[in-house]
């Protein structure tokens, strides 16, 4: 089923939510209000509300340490994400998981994880736990194209497939792993190949073009609710900023990253929804209200106190 | 009361524990229809189907990992290693993700997960399968680290493990299954974090768990010939560790051995010595001495692992210095 | 280029002596002699023979605790392999490793291993230290087919494919992982075809016919010597005695295996050898060959000195 | 001498190492084109080339496993992780691999493979990325574990450590990178096992190594200042341990604290702690103190960072609680 077009106007706002907000992490960043980690998710919007969007809020959810865009997506909240970032008592996790560890489980968001590939059992975990309950939930596992090297990767796989588990594994296939090509460190660079290698129904799709990868997502979710088993998807995508802040960038040509920057999901979308008619007014006022989404949670993390240190050693155990 | 081996206890704590709670369910390798290589899971396939009693691939780190993934979505995982050594491949998950993920989201989540290995020495099985890490685990904030010694304890605190709502690594032991006692019938919880006095003893205090803690008891009625009265503690609980009962015990006998079969180095001795010597720095009239497995891999002739793990004399000895 | 008929007696000897061997073994165990673990490779002779023959005494060997077979094919003194066996200080170990560690560079052998699919990537990379001393060299990686769901298995596969390594990764299966036959728990039987997803030449042969064991991997191992980079073979074999001493072997029927006994490699072997004219006697006399090998290898062990405790403590460090 | 960073300085004994023995070559992510995520491996693929300077897949398992292959064939392999958060995915081959091979071989084989990786916390990592290990490496038989604090000990310990001939974990610390000092131009090799007195003082001793003796010097000149005079040893090596030259200062100073970043259950400082207790038992005249990370996991924000990680100023008031 695709993505019925009165609800592109949602997910032009929903995409500029998530771009804005990494815009906005960086400036305080380079304001030094933000120490840590933070791996930009700017260019791969389109795959993040795609795919979340595809599935419902009590559906399972692991991503990585670039998943701020899925966490949002999924319905984390922004002011949450935001006070998390800056470390604030307020945050998602009170401070205590930073950038790389977005947990939200009233929305399904069973965590962000900072170790490649690590989640990726969990999402099939609580594949199975759907399964063993007689629910019809789905999990989603995102993780980058260079976790498909990572040995948890195939075991999850493997058992993903023999259990016939409700699971979609999604592969945002941006082109880098950290500062290196994965052409140079993956033997087989369709990482849906591996997929297809136990037997689990894996093809790719354009990862900036938020329609083709809802439509994608939604076809596996109904065969998952259907008892149909696990799917991957690989999403072609690309990372129009360095890993994380202070990357040089000396991997890439300038040109390079000019040409992605016209295939963007966000150029992309708006001129999708200009052929159908939304005028540049429209796109502008989608555009302010992300604007206003951003800076009100900006606002609440900056008025949000720090955690008392005492905290420190709480939520440890339940 | 029924008499029971260490193997038996434990299946009777799944068996009572999948009935009472539907969300209980195992995975691990051979445990379906062969019943576990140790017999613990014997029977539970034919009881609770193969749905709840998985056999998986050899792959502990995918299905450590999907148990924390179902505890996270509210089951009650009980994962089975084979040997406590392959937690080394799940090391990830084990110490990077169930461990850490409730602090890292603030304590929104909750991981009750129960990881079940047996591990040790003293059968030749080399330096691959003849480890014990409970040492280690100790070392891993968001762990709990259960260590029962008595079929009685086994079933006790696996029980308690599976209700605890937080990661628990079970430690058993490879020479303990086949030990037999007396085990309460159904619903009986051993605390966790609660050691037991197992030996009265004016003279010396004897800290130990799981195998090693037999050898204490034997080394005990040794050392009473010799008119040694060795008071001796059965931990069961690794972490959180029970230092009040150590601490009343020492203020009577003041003296203090610690004995485990991990390597002494950076090992659950030195732990309890130093909290001895910073909570107690004066009730020790000889200093504290621990036992643990010499510092090299656990060799397979029997010369070899017999000199390499803590025996029963060693026990005897270590403790008869302290009267020198 | 095939295995010489003129060396199949020798061939039949060697398989003999590993039979043999096993059987020495499990009767030392019966009376006690022998601790800890026992994992015989009764009925998988000819997968050892016809892959280490394939190869040089300087080129790499890594196996599993079930590769007896392979570690006196490549070269093992019976004699060491015996002493180890029974724990003696004459042992190829000195009793430090026993049944599971069976290890002698002198022949190649890098080491047996207890660890599922521990020793792919030593095997990986003694191929890549042939590599970059530009030697010829090649490694042969025995594993079973349940290590193809071992997440290090994947992670070597990719490794040496990038990186054209000249490692021979030969997966004998025999069916059953343990006590689990391996179908409940792979997704993909035909564990070739996983190494053909890393782009890495795959194939399957008869693993009980050791002239086309000896041929597959012959021509992996020139291909490798020649810079064509690693080759996956998987041989169908079948393991004949329980996983272990004590195996109840309630996970299959007397059938199977008695059907397994008609077609296991030492009888096809002896077939053949009549085929090609040599006698009864020919044969006989081979057996008897192999049998006074193991005597004497027994003798020996028997009458070595067990180890002096004080050695447990040398050996930790070179 | 030339002043250089603590990357610099490993940057060197890279170069020289890879220059004087063919048989040395790296692995790991990033270490080649880039240079490194910490810079430590840059231009050292324009020196000696891609097949000498290996940019590897995120399969730590896997090329620490060819690591060891390789060292077993007779090369001198130094692998890099990230960050040392990551020797959990690649743990098997550490300790049940590189660890134990030689001794199951019953000595026939070596395994000449230095590990490196950079621990600890302070940057706001979060608590998969924060993580020390080198008390957990001290529990491992048949592992070398070094912990540089100084860029001069940084690149002398890392020549002696690719030289050694076994697994050495070589631990780095993500806030040393930068720090500066004088380094012996060209030959100079730290030896293993040989602690340092960075500082002389008769009041107390305190023992530390890596981020922390940083701390730990800071807080002795704080303590100066009210008249307390500390000794400050850089243990250098974590195993084997040092105990000649601690056992040494604590005769004249008998008073001992030990610092470190690993947390404190199980920990090196529980272990020296245990060891003088049972070979100087009378020499401390005050209870030994030992400050480790909290029992839980490294959180992300600062101020809880900061009270989960030992400070300067918990040093000074461990030391002065020794005075009370
Ligand atoms: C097991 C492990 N190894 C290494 C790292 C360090 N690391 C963090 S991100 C990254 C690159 C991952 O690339 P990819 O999977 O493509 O995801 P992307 O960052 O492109 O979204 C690496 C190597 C890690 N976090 N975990
Ligand atoms: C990582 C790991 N997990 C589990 C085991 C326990 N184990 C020993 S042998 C074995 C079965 C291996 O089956 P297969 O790979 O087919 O080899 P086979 O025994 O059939 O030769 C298992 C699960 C182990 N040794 N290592
Ligand atoms: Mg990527
Ligand atoms: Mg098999």
């Amino acid at each position: 089923m695709p993505l019925s077009p009165d609800r592109l106007p949602d997910a032009y706002r929903q995409m500029l939510v998530i771009r804005k907000f990494e815009e906005a992490i960086r400036s305080l960043y380079q304001q030094g209000k933000i120490r840590g980690s933070f791996h930009p998710c700017v260019g791969q919007e389109a795959t993040a509300v795609g795919g979340c969007w595809a599935v419902r809020t009590d559906d399972y959810l692991t991503c990585t340490y670039r998943g701020h865009g899925q966490a949002l997506a999924k319905g984390l909240s922004v002011r949450a994400a935001m006070a998390e970032m800056l470390g604030k008592a307020t945050g998602c996790s009170k401070g205590k998981g930073g950038s790389m560890h977005f947990t939200d489980p009233s929305v399904g968001l069973l965590g962000a994880n900072a170790i490649v590939a690590g989640g990726l059992p969990h999402a099939a975990g609580a594949a199975l736990a759907a399964q063993l309950e007689k629910s019809d939930r789905v999990a989603l596992a995102f993780f980058g194209e260079g976790a498909v090297n990572q040995g948890v990767f195939f075991e999850t796989l493997n058992l993903a497939a023999i259990w016939k588990l409700p699971v979609i594994f999604i592969c945002e296939n941006n082109r880098y792993s950290e500062m290196t090509p994965s052409h140079a460190t993956t033997a087989t660079v369709e990482t849906y190949k591996r997929g297809g290698s136990f037997g689990i129904p894996a093809s790719i799709v354009d990862g900036n073009d938020v329609e083709a990868m809802y439509q994608a997502v939604e076809a596996a979710v109904s065969r998952a609710r259907d008892g149909g088993g696990p799917s991957y998807l690989e999403a072609a995508t690309y990372r129009l900023w360095g890993h994380m802040m202070g990357d040089p960038e000396i991997y890439r040509t300038k040109e390079e990253v000019a040409r992605a920057r016209e295939v963007e999901p966000i150029v992309r979308l708006s001129r999708r929804l200009k052929q159908l008619g939304h005028s540049e007014d429209d796109l502008a006022r989608l555009e302010s209200e992300a604007a206003t989404i951003i800076a009100d949670a900006q606002q609440f993390a900056e008025d949000s106190p720090v955690p008392d240190p005492a905290d420190a050693l709480t939520d440890v155990f339940a | 009361m029924t008499m029971l081996t260490y193997a038996q206890a434990l299946n009777a704590a799944l068996r009572e524990e999948m009935q009472a709670d539907t969300r209980v369910f195992l995975m691990g390798e051979d445990i379906g229809h062969h019943g576990g290589i140790f017999r613990v899971t014997q029977g539970l396939i034919d009881i609770f189907g193969a749905a709840r009693v998985r056999d998986t691939p050899i792959s502990e780190a995918g299905f450590v990992g999907m148990g924390i993934g179902a505890a996270l979505a509210g089951m009650r995982p009980v994962v089975e290693l084979l040997f406590m050594d392959f937690a080394l491949v799940a090391a990830d998950q084990i110490v990077n993700q169930a461990a850490k993920l409730r602090y890292m989201a603030g304590g929104t989540v909750s991981v009750p997960l129960v990881i079940r290995a047996q591990q040790g020495g003293g059968r030749g099985n080399g330096a691959q399968h003849s480890q014990s890490f409970e040492s280690w685990f100790a070392q891993v904030p968001g762990l709990i680290t259960l260590a029962p010694a008595t079929p009685a304890d086994a079933k006790g605190l696996l029980k308690s493990a599976i209700r605890a709502g937080n990661p628990v690594v079970f430690v058993e032991h490879k020479l303990l299954y086949n030990t037999k006692g007396e085990v309460p019938d159904g619903e009986y919880l051993t605390p966790i974090g609660k050691a037991e006095v197992k030996r009265i003893g004016r003279d010396v205090t004897i800290v130990s768990y799981s195998r090693t803690l037999l050898s204490a008891l034997e080394a005990a009625e040794l050392l009473a010939q010799n008119g040694i009265e060795a008071e001796v503690i059965d931990l069961r609980t690794i972490e959180p560790l029970d230092m009040v009962t150590i601490l009343e015990s020492i203020k009577s006998t003041a003296r203090l051995l610690v004995v485990h079969e991990s390597h002494a180095n950076c090992g659950l001795g030195a732990e309890i010595i130093a909290r001895v010597y910073e909570q107690l720095p004066n009730a020790l009239v000889a200093p504290a001495r621990r036992l643990g497995a010499k510092h090299v891999p656990i060799p397979v002739a029997e010369a070899l692992e017999h000199s390499v793990l803590p025996q029963t004399a060693d026990i005897v000895a270590a403790v008869e210095a302290m009267f020198d």
